[in-house]
């Protein structure tokens, strides 16, 4: 397609923690085309929200940005100043969180925290024409009576309804990518259902690209153009949604494609990854799947497989992808 | 840094009364400033031995020492400018006997017949029998003449929400346990004369503030924050003295005594080998050292070698100080060493309660009188009362010592204060009961003739030393400190009070 | 049947106890040395104290520090200040730990109480704990002192009485989050009785909190024992404290400022390494912050 | 807001009726005898008696009790027995100063605390950090009464820069203004240590909330966060605590009235506790505490007003 | 299979929402379950899915008397355990356990993992102590730990190991019926497989009975018999889960099923949501609470109140114009690609080798 909105060049996030520095995202390449969505999936703990904060150069101290590019437009974010930094949150790259009932500030009402985010951006609007544009927002994101919703605070609102309120804000200033860290994950299927719809929408009115970052296989399936799996830190497979579901390649791709538990198919037992996803600080040597891959030989425990193209515009790290090669 | 107003001279001190009404108060605080608000009928003069007029301009007694007439100035008026006359000192003094006003000093004023008034200026004080010491008694505060319309229309709050007297200053306001304010009685000017230069007051304003952190009242002292104060630390009078800013005044007949008193009926210091070895364990000169820092001087007897009727014969008959010779006298007596080191004898462990009203000297001289005392196997237990209701606890019988000091003119003044049978249980806190020291009492009191009566106070003395019913602890020396703009401070004394009538003080700034 | 085997993998790192948590920080290993000397110390006064703590000698009143064989002086008395300090210590500790004992202790029992029974027991338990917090320490303290007359006793009652509605609520806090974690609703389907499930369920987990106030609040019974000292309420002389010692010093305060000053700082030292400690806990149990 | 006030008030009144019945027993098991005190030293029993009726303390308990309440609700709290001044005289001579002082020292400790608290919290683990916390655990350490006579002996006593004996007259003077610095100082440095550290903590635990986040993310400026949401939302934890450490300032005052002769209620406190003048010492213990519950029924109202939650509720 | 372990009848939970200062009055009630009933055979798990805060933990709790019930009935083997006490209740609680949805806050973190599966046991005065040290070892290994994690505290697990623990302690006492509150929603898929294969295999060996609660239905539809869905405290559908799943008859159930995404992008879009939001159980719509909601309401929906009505065997649900819904349109065809399957067996062979 066209030329690609955000592109991320081996970045890695590290944390200084008492056992040491602990590398929380490590040497992620990924790219975001225009106007489309990159799913990324994991389990807990893989980096998915450190790497989107890393985007957003809002890694909390322990943590910092110690290596690669993320390149917006071609423009560096991570060489950016803070002030020039603060200029592209909100307006051109904004986000929206998994808990929506703790990611409004609680004293503050909901029309507040809207008209904020525009101000920020556009600090000679009148109060009344903030207002309007606020209402409006909450228009778009389907909120019913906007203008009582406006003077309301965060708690007098359902966990749907914030949620929405959080992406009316993160659309405010109309960015150009949206990163959705877990949007729907503290929500009921039927709101979830109504979000990721709402969310599909607003793509396609305004054409921005979005991140949208998941544990759900089917959130990624019903949203995701693109998709990248993430395992401890790293990306271990990426391609086009349907290559992902159709022809997966990794090994752990392919387990959580067992694990889960399908409406459309019955088994007895699910096939489940044995083990558990290694904790930052004790990876293991080589493929970080190794010790729970069954397919895994001696090679993987001392290589680090790099990601590689199996296929074109399907790339893995896996030495023995595709694995019916190696099943011997 | 601020200073004080120019004519307001401000008065340190430690505590506040509890009322202001002359016959009601025996604090000090309180005399401190009725003296300044109101006259008695003689003044005592600087040397504590020789009377004064004061509102009485001269005064008869009748041969038989039982008439006292006073003949009364003619131009002394109250503070709200109503002149006084012999009604008003008639009714004072007859206020002051009265068992209503419950007095706890109306033994002061003498066997009183008959106080009345001859004509507007003229009092006669008529005796049952003869008391020697009314005139000295009749210079104390408790006797000072009053308004009687003020005394009556605010009744119980006399003293407490207002005054009206003759004195040089004038009662403006009080905050109780922080301030009082006098303001000059502009026509006053019968000042006590040969006892002070000046007979009117020369400063506008006196604040009285109550300071009681010893040290904060030091530095306001030395800052200016106030004038004048007799209430300084024993341990900086040395120092202040070679301060320039601060003037230094002492008075050299000053008669002011600590002592502990033994309770003679209850166990432990019943036995006189006890309170013999007492007298003798503790280091009488160390204790005092220690806590007066030279501003005292230890008691070798029970009363000051300067006083009317001392008997030097009753100052010999205490003991020295001889820590191997108490332990002698205990052992002698059956007291042996315990296993706590505490002595006991027929079961009975040596050990006594002391009372005694919080003080800071009291506090450290009694601390140290324990030490010495453990050293001969003697339990002593402290407890410390606060002012108000130590007195009231000292009235009791739950304690086996106690420690005190106090003011007074005469030998016997002093004995048969405490010394009487029917002074029991106050301020016979002793409780010594002995017909013999009675007598001896009575005679000095109403002998008429000097030699008798020098002769039956000394009896009294020497049977007191005998028996160790006390332990003489020091004499207190008594300093004022004036800051560098005071002029005129002089240490008085009368009942421990410093300033007196304060007549001479000037404000120089 | 591969559904009940697992790989062999302890999941977690070996996390370090609290202790090595402690320790880890500086401030708090001192903290933690110093508690544990200022004890030692409190605890083996009469073998390092120089002299009886009650013997006096008036030649040595008021010595300066730095005076021969009196590191520290001499108080007003020409006691070694040394041996009153250590005695001072130890019982301004058995106060604090009096204090913090008993009013901890009932604290503990009624917030446990009011957390637990909460239908019936929390209303009257926080409104009782609502009009005792309405006297401050030093109130309680003048009161008490009042009815019982000055001494250690009324000072350890006043300051148990002041502890008993801070650890309630801070008890209760806690043990109301606890109360609404499932293993307490697991332990109660178990069929346990209320008592086995408040000793071995409810309380354990409330200790960590119950610790680290206990310790803050140790620094501030001291702090407030000495104050009340201070005003002439507490310990009586000769009886050496460190508030009344100072207390006493402050009348020679500028003549022999150590008498005063040396047992401020020792009272400082001492709330200070509680203090810390206390902090230097908090931090260590934190769940947040664990690694 | 307002019915959240009122909710409030109502729900003080049991606390108070609480306080006053226990400020009541207490005077009450004090062994000394009132009418004793009032007597004198040289009393008879019939004179005692007839205080004792004087006084009515021949009554039942409850009876007392109910006299009590129904004069204070008349403004009228019996009068001392030591100098017989009525005890509302005394309270309303001694408030005004008390107030002053404590005002005075929150009216710099508060605001500074928080400052120190924040900047501290923001800079978590810094070198700034550890200075602050280092100086506020230690501010948390020192006896009132300690740091009081160091102020005294410096700055009023050597260097002789401020008054320390008193009040020299009410704030709004210049005598008054400055002899209150002293008192205010001490008072107030031994706050600024809990303020700090409450507002530290809070200030941490609103720093890792998600809505900072987001409030990044928005793109606001790093002051913006702070202010409007660490420091907004932080207040509300820290305006409680400081409401409880109330009673702390009041001990506090106690102790800083009597370093300082400020004649204050928390010296007539003691002075009257000492002197075993017990309508006095009920007196001041009822509205000391009363002013305890009157302060934290404010923070409960600030409370409110920051904090919607509560407000809706 | 066909033996009632447990039955439930009109089980209703009431919370009084009390307003007003010193006398509280009761201004309106919380009807987090209003009449819900059930039963469990011996062997059976019976799945009760819903939004949040329809009622199932509530239920659950009810069940287990961890709570008291406002109205109803709960038979266990016949005997009605909301009137028992003492002695016979906690004889009753043996025979019933709970396994709870965070596996962070269900274990003791003061107590080994030894003493946290012991204790059901010590409360029972089941055994001594060796016989209860080994015990703790069979049910470890029968859980898939180790001997040797039984001196370890809950800390040193991860979250499907402490769900094992958690699942070894309900079985300590050999219970016949097994509450699993949300057993599963905390978990990582992965981790999540495993556990739900243990629960099954446990179940198969022990002839466990489940009250799975769960909210997402494909798991559900992968552990249960039957399957309940609740809404609003009550229950609007019942049935086994085959006909259940294969033709949902009442309308929310159907929404339910359709909101859910499949992993399987050929068939994005199918998604339809249900509009509007839960409404408050303290203020619960009349007639047909899900009338609010519902694509089909009409007059009488919001006038009168819905039975659960017998529909097919064994399976009831609680909707007027159950029969005469169009077709559900739910698709649940396809499954994996055939690449994928043929990579996934691969898989399970490599993984069984
Ligand atoms: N402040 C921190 N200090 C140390 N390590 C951290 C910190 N924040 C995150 N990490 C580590 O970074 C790793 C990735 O965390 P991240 O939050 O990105 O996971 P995630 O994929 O978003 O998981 P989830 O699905 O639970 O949200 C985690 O293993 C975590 O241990
Ligand atoms: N103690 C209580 N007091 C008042 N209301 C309560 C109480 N406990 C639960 N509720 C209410 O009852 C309803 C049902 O709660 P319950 O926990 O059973 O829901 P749930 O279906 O388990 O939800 P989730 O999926 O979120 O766990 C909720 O609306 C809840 O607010
Ligand atoms: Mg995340
Ligand atoms: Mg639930």
């Amino acid at each position: 397609m066209s030329e690609d909105l955000l592109r991320i060049e081996g970045l890695r996030t590290v944390f200084r923690t008492h056992g040491g520095e602990v590398t929380a995202v490590d040497g992620v390449d990924l790219s975001v085309p225009r106007g489309r969505t990159l799913g990324i999936v994991g389990e807990s703990g893989c980096g998915k929200s450190v790497l989107s904060l890393s985007i957003m150069r809002l890694v909390a101290h322990p943590g910092r940005i110690a290596a690669g590019r993320v390149l917006l437009e071609g423009r560096d974010l991570v060489g950016l100043s803070s002030a020039e930094m603060r200029q592209v949150r909100g307006s051109q790259v904004a986000m929206i969180f998994q808990e929506p009932m703790t990611s409004l500030n609680p004293v503050h009402t909901v029309g507040f925290q809207i008209t904020e985010a525009m101000r920020a951006h556009d600090p000679r609007a009148s109060a009344t024409e903030l207002r309007e544009r606020a209402i409006e927002a909450l228009n778009r994101v389907r909120i019913p009576s906007p203008d009582r919703r406006f003077d309301e605070y965060p708690h007098q609102l359902s966990g749907g309804m914030r949620q929405r309120v959080m992406i009316a804000m993160a659309l405010a200033c109309r960015p150009k990518l949206l990163i959705a860290d877990e949007p729907t994950t503290a929500l009921d299927v039927t709101v979830q259902a109504q979000i990721l719809d709402l969310l599909r929408d607003l793509q396609a009115e305004t054409g921005m690209s979005i991140i949208l970052i998941t544990h759900d296989l089917g959130v990624v399936a019903e949203m995701a153009d693109e998709v990248a799996v993430m395992y401890a830190g790293r990306v271990v497979e990426r391609a086009e949604a349907g290559a992902i579901f159709g022809d997966p390649m990794h090994p752990y791709t392919l387990g959580l494609l067992g694990s889960v538990p399908r409406l459309d198919e019955e088994r007895e037992t699910l096939l489940a990854i044995d083990g558990s996803v290694p904790p930052p600080f004790a990876l293991p040597k080589g493929c970080r799947f190794h010790p729970r891959c069954p397919f895994a030989a001696a090679e993987c425990k001392s290589d680090q497989p790099p990601l590689r193209e199996v296929v074109s515009g399907h790339s893995a790290a896996c030495l023995r992808a595709p694995v019916e090669a190696f099943a011997a | 840094q601020a200073a004080n107003p120019r004519n307001t001279l401000v008065i340190l001190r430690e505590i506040d009364a509890d009322n202001y009404d002359p016959p009601r108060s025996t604090a000090r605080g309180a005399g401190e400033v009725i003296y300044m608000m109101s006259d008695t009928l003689v003044a005592l003069d600087f040397d504590m031995q020789t009377v004064r007029p004061l509102l009485a301009e001269r005064w008869e007694i009748s041969p038989d020492g039982k008439t006292y007439t006073f003949h009364l100035r003619r131009d002394v008026t109250f503070c709200d400018g109503r002149p006084m006359t012999a009604d008003d000192v008639v009714y004072s003094l007859n206020r002051f006997i009265d068992p209503a006003t419950r007095s706890p000093v109306r033994w002061r004023a003498g066997p009183v017949k008959e106080i009345r008034a001859r004509d507007q200026f003229t009092v006669e004080y008529e005796l049952n029998e003869p008391f020697g010491e009314l005139l000295f008694q009749l210079t104390l505060f408790f006797a000072s003449i009053v308004d009687r319309n003020s005394v009556e229309r605010l009744g119980q709050n006399f003293g407490v929400q207002g005054f009206n007297g003759t004195g040089p200053y004038c009662w403006a306001s009080w905050t109780p346990r922080q301030e009082m304010v006098l303001t000059r009685h502009p026509t006053y000017n019968w000042g006590p004369s040969g006892v002070y230069q000046n007979p009117a007051p020369q400063v506008d304003r006196v604040v009285w503030r109550v300071t009681p952190e010893s040290q904060t009242r030091l530095a306001a002292l030395q800052t200016g924050q106030g004038d004048v104060t007799q209430y300084i630390p024993y341990i900086a009078i040395q120092q202040l003295r070679r301060q320039p800013n601060v003037r230094m005044s002492q008075q050299e007949n000053y008669f002011w005594d600590h002592f502990m008193g033994f309770k003679v009926d209850k166990p432990v210091v019943s036995d006189p080998a006890v309170r013999r070895a007492i007298n003798m364990a503790v280091n009488r000169e160390a204790i005092v050292r220690a806590t007066w820092f030279g501003a005292a001087t230890p008691a070798d007897a029970y009363l000051n070698p300067n006083v009317t009727g001392f008997d030097a014969e009753a100052a010999r008959l205490v003991p020295r100080f001889d820590q191997a010779g108490a332990q002698r006298v205990l052992d002698e007596a059956g007291w042996r060493m315990g296993p706590d080191g505490i002595r006991v004898k027929d079961g009975q462990r040596a050990t006594f309660l002391v009372y005694g009203i919080q003080t800071q000297a009291a506090q450290q001289y009694l601390q140290s009188m324990q030490a010495d005392l453990r050293r001969i196997g003697l339990e002593m237990r402290i407890q410390m009362w606060d002012a108000t209701v130590g007195w009231g606890r000292l009235a009791t019988q739950e304690f086996d010592a106690f420690v005190m000091s106090y003011p007074y003119v005469t030998a016997t003044d002093a004995f048969s204060l405490y010394f009487n049978s029917r002074n029991r249980p106050t301020p016979n806190r002793m409780n010594w009961n002995d017909p013999e020291t009675d007598r001896a009492l009575t005679e000095a009191q109403t002998s008429v003739d000097p030699a008798v009566r020098a002769a039956a106070i000394a009896r009294a003395q020497r049977i007191v030393a005998e028996n160790n019913v006390w332990f003489p602890v020091a004499r207190e020396q008594l300093w004022v400190a004036a800051s560098a703009r005071t002029e005129g401070v002089r240490a008085h004394g009368i009942y421990g009070i410093a300033l007196y009538k304060g007549l001479d003080i000037r404000l120089t700034r | 049947m591969s559904a009940t085997t697992e790989t062999e993998e302890p999941i977690a790192p070996p996390r370090p106890g609290v202790l090595a948590r402690l320790i880890r920080e500086p401030a708090a290993a001192v903290s933690l040395a110093l508690v544990t000397l200022i004890i030692a110390a409190a605890v083996f006064a009469p073998l390092l104290a120089p002299t009886d703590p009650y013997d006096n000698d008036l030649s040595l009143a008021m010595q300066p520090p730095g005076s021969e064989g009196l590191p520290l002086g001499a108080d007003a008395q020409g006691r070694d200040m040394i041996t009153r300090l250590v005695y001072g210590l130890r019982v301004s500790l058995l106060m604090g730990f009096a204090a913090v004992l008993l009013g901890g202790g009932l604290g503990a029992l009624l917030g446990f109480l009011a957390a637990f029974y909460h239908r019936w027991l929390d209303g009257p338990i926080m409104r009782l704990v609502d009009i005792l917090l309405s006297f401050p320490a030093i109130l309680v303290g003048l009161a008490i002192a009042a009815i019982f007359g000055p001494g250690i006793f009324s000072v350890v009652l006043a300051l148990s009485v002041a502890t008993v509605p801070l650890m309630a609520r801070i008890v209760r806090g806690s043990a109301m989050v606890v109360m609404r974690l499932d293993y307490i609703e697991a332990a109660r389907a178990t069929g346990m009785t209320d008592a086995r499930l408040i000793w071995k369920h409810l309380a354990p987990n409330c200790l960590s909190a119950i610790f680290v106030f206990a310790t803050l609040r140790f620094g501030q019974v001291i702090l407030l024992g000495s104050a009340l000292s201070f005003l002439g309420l507490g310990a009586q002389p000769p009886v050496p404290e460190l508030g009344a010692m100072a207390s006493e010093g402050r009348n020679f305060l500028f003549f022999a400022p150590h008498i005063a000053v040396v047992p401020c700082v020792l009272i400082f030292i001492v709330v200070l390494a509680f203090n810390v400690l206390g902090d230097a806990l908090r931090d260590a149990l934190d769940p947040r912050l664990r690694v | 807001m307002l019915r959240h006030a009122i909710q409030r008030l109502i729900l003080a009144i049991p606390v108070m009726f609480g306080v006053l019945l226990i400020g009541f027993l207490l005077m009450q098991v004090v062994p000394t005898d009132p009418a004793t005190v009032r007597a004198g030293p040289t009393a008879t029993p019939d004179v005692i008696a007839a205080i004792r009726a004087d006084l009515g303390l021949d009554e039942p308990l409850y009876k007392q009790f109910a006299l009590y309440v129904w004069r204070l609700l008349h403004g009228d709290l019996g009068s001392s027995i030591i100098n017989n001044v009525p005890v509302s005289q005394e309270l309303g001579a001694t408030i005004g100063p008390t107030l002053e002082l404590m005002f005075a020292s929150l009216f710099w400790s508060i605001p500074l605390g928080i400052l120190l608290g924040t900047l501290a919290g923001y800079w978590r683990g810094s070198l700034i950090d550890r200075t602050i916390m280092a100086i506020s655990v230690a501010g948390v350490s020192v006896p009132v009464f300690f740091l009081g006579l160091v102020l005294i002996w410096f700055v009023g006593f050597q260097w002789q820069w401020l008054p320390f004996t008193g009040r020299a007259g009410p704030i709004w003077t210049l005598d008054g203004m400055l002899s209150l610095i002293l008192p205010a100082v001490t008072l107030g440095g031994v706050f600024i240590g809990p303020v700090a550290r409450m507002t530290r903590t809070a200030v941490l635990d609103v720093l890792s909330a998600d809505h900072v986040r987001t409030a990044r993310a928005k793109g606001l400026t790093e002051r913006l966060v702070v202010m409007r949401h660490a420091l907004r939302n932080a207040l509300v934890p820290v305006i409680t605590l400081i409401g409880l450490q109330i009673g702390f300032l009041l001990g506090g005052a106690v102790v800083t009235e009597t370093v300082f002769s400020w004649p204050g209620v928390g010296r007539l406190a003691v002075g009257a506790i000492l002197s075993s003048d017990f309508p006095m010492a009920q007196g001041t213990i009822i509205v000391l505490s009363m002013g305890f519950i009157v302060i934290n029924l404010t923070v409960d109202v600030l409370y409110a007003a920051l904090d919607p939650r509560i407000r809706g509720a | 299979m066909s033996e009632t372990l447990l039955e439930v009848t009109g089980l209703a939970k009431h919370y009084p929402v009390r307003k007003g200062l010193i006398v509280a009055k009761q201004v309106g009630t919380v009807r987090a379950v209003d009449g819900v009933s059930f039963s469990v055979s011996r062997g059976e798990t019976l799945a009760l899915v819903g939004e949040s805060g329809c009622g199932k933990s509530t239920t659950a709790r009810l069940v287990l008397r961890l709570i008291e019930p406002s109205a109803g009935s709960i038979r266990f083997e016949g005997v009605d355990v909301t009137r028992i006490t003492g002695a016979a209740q906690r004889a009753m609680r043996r025979r019933m356990q709970i396994v709870f949805q965070d596996p962070y806050a269900s274990l003791n973190p003061r107590l080994t993992v030894a003493e946290t599966i012991a204790e059901p046991m010590l409360v029972h005065g089941i055994g001594d102590a060796a016989a209860r040290r080994k015990r703790v070892e069979e049910l470890l290994s029968l859980v898939g730990l180790r001997a040797f994690h039984a001196q370890r505290y809950p800390h040193e697990f991860s979250g499907g190991q402490r769900q094992r623990i958690g699942i070894a302690r309900a079985l300590s006492v050999q219970p016949d019926l097994v509450v699993c509150d949300e057993p599963v929603s905390a978990l990582d898929v992965s981790i999540q497989a495993q556990v739900v294969n243990l629960l099954k295999d446990l179940q198969r060996r022990f002839g466990l009975a489940y009250l799975f609660i769960a909210h997402d239905l494909a798991v559900v539809k992968h552990v249960a018999d039957r399957v309940a869905v609740m809404y609003l405290g009550q229950i609007v559908e019942i049935g086994d889960k085959r006909s259940l799943f294969a033709s949902p008859r009442h309308p929310y159930t159907r929404a339910l099923l359709s909101a859910i995404p499949h992993p399987d992008p050929e068939r994005r879009g199918q998604v339809k949501p249900l509009g509007g939001d839960l409404p408050s159980p303290l203020n619960p719509p009349p007639g047909c609470r899900f009338h609010t909601r519902c694509p089909f309401a009409q007059e009488r929906c919001r006038r009168e109140v819905p039975e659960l009505r017998r529909l097919g065997p064994g399976h009831d649900a609680a909707c007027h114009f159950a029969e005469t819904l169009p077709p559900a349109g739910l698709d649940f065809t396809g499954g994996l690609s055939e690449n994928a399957a043929k990579r996934l067996a691969l898989y399970a062979k490599a993984r069984a080798a």
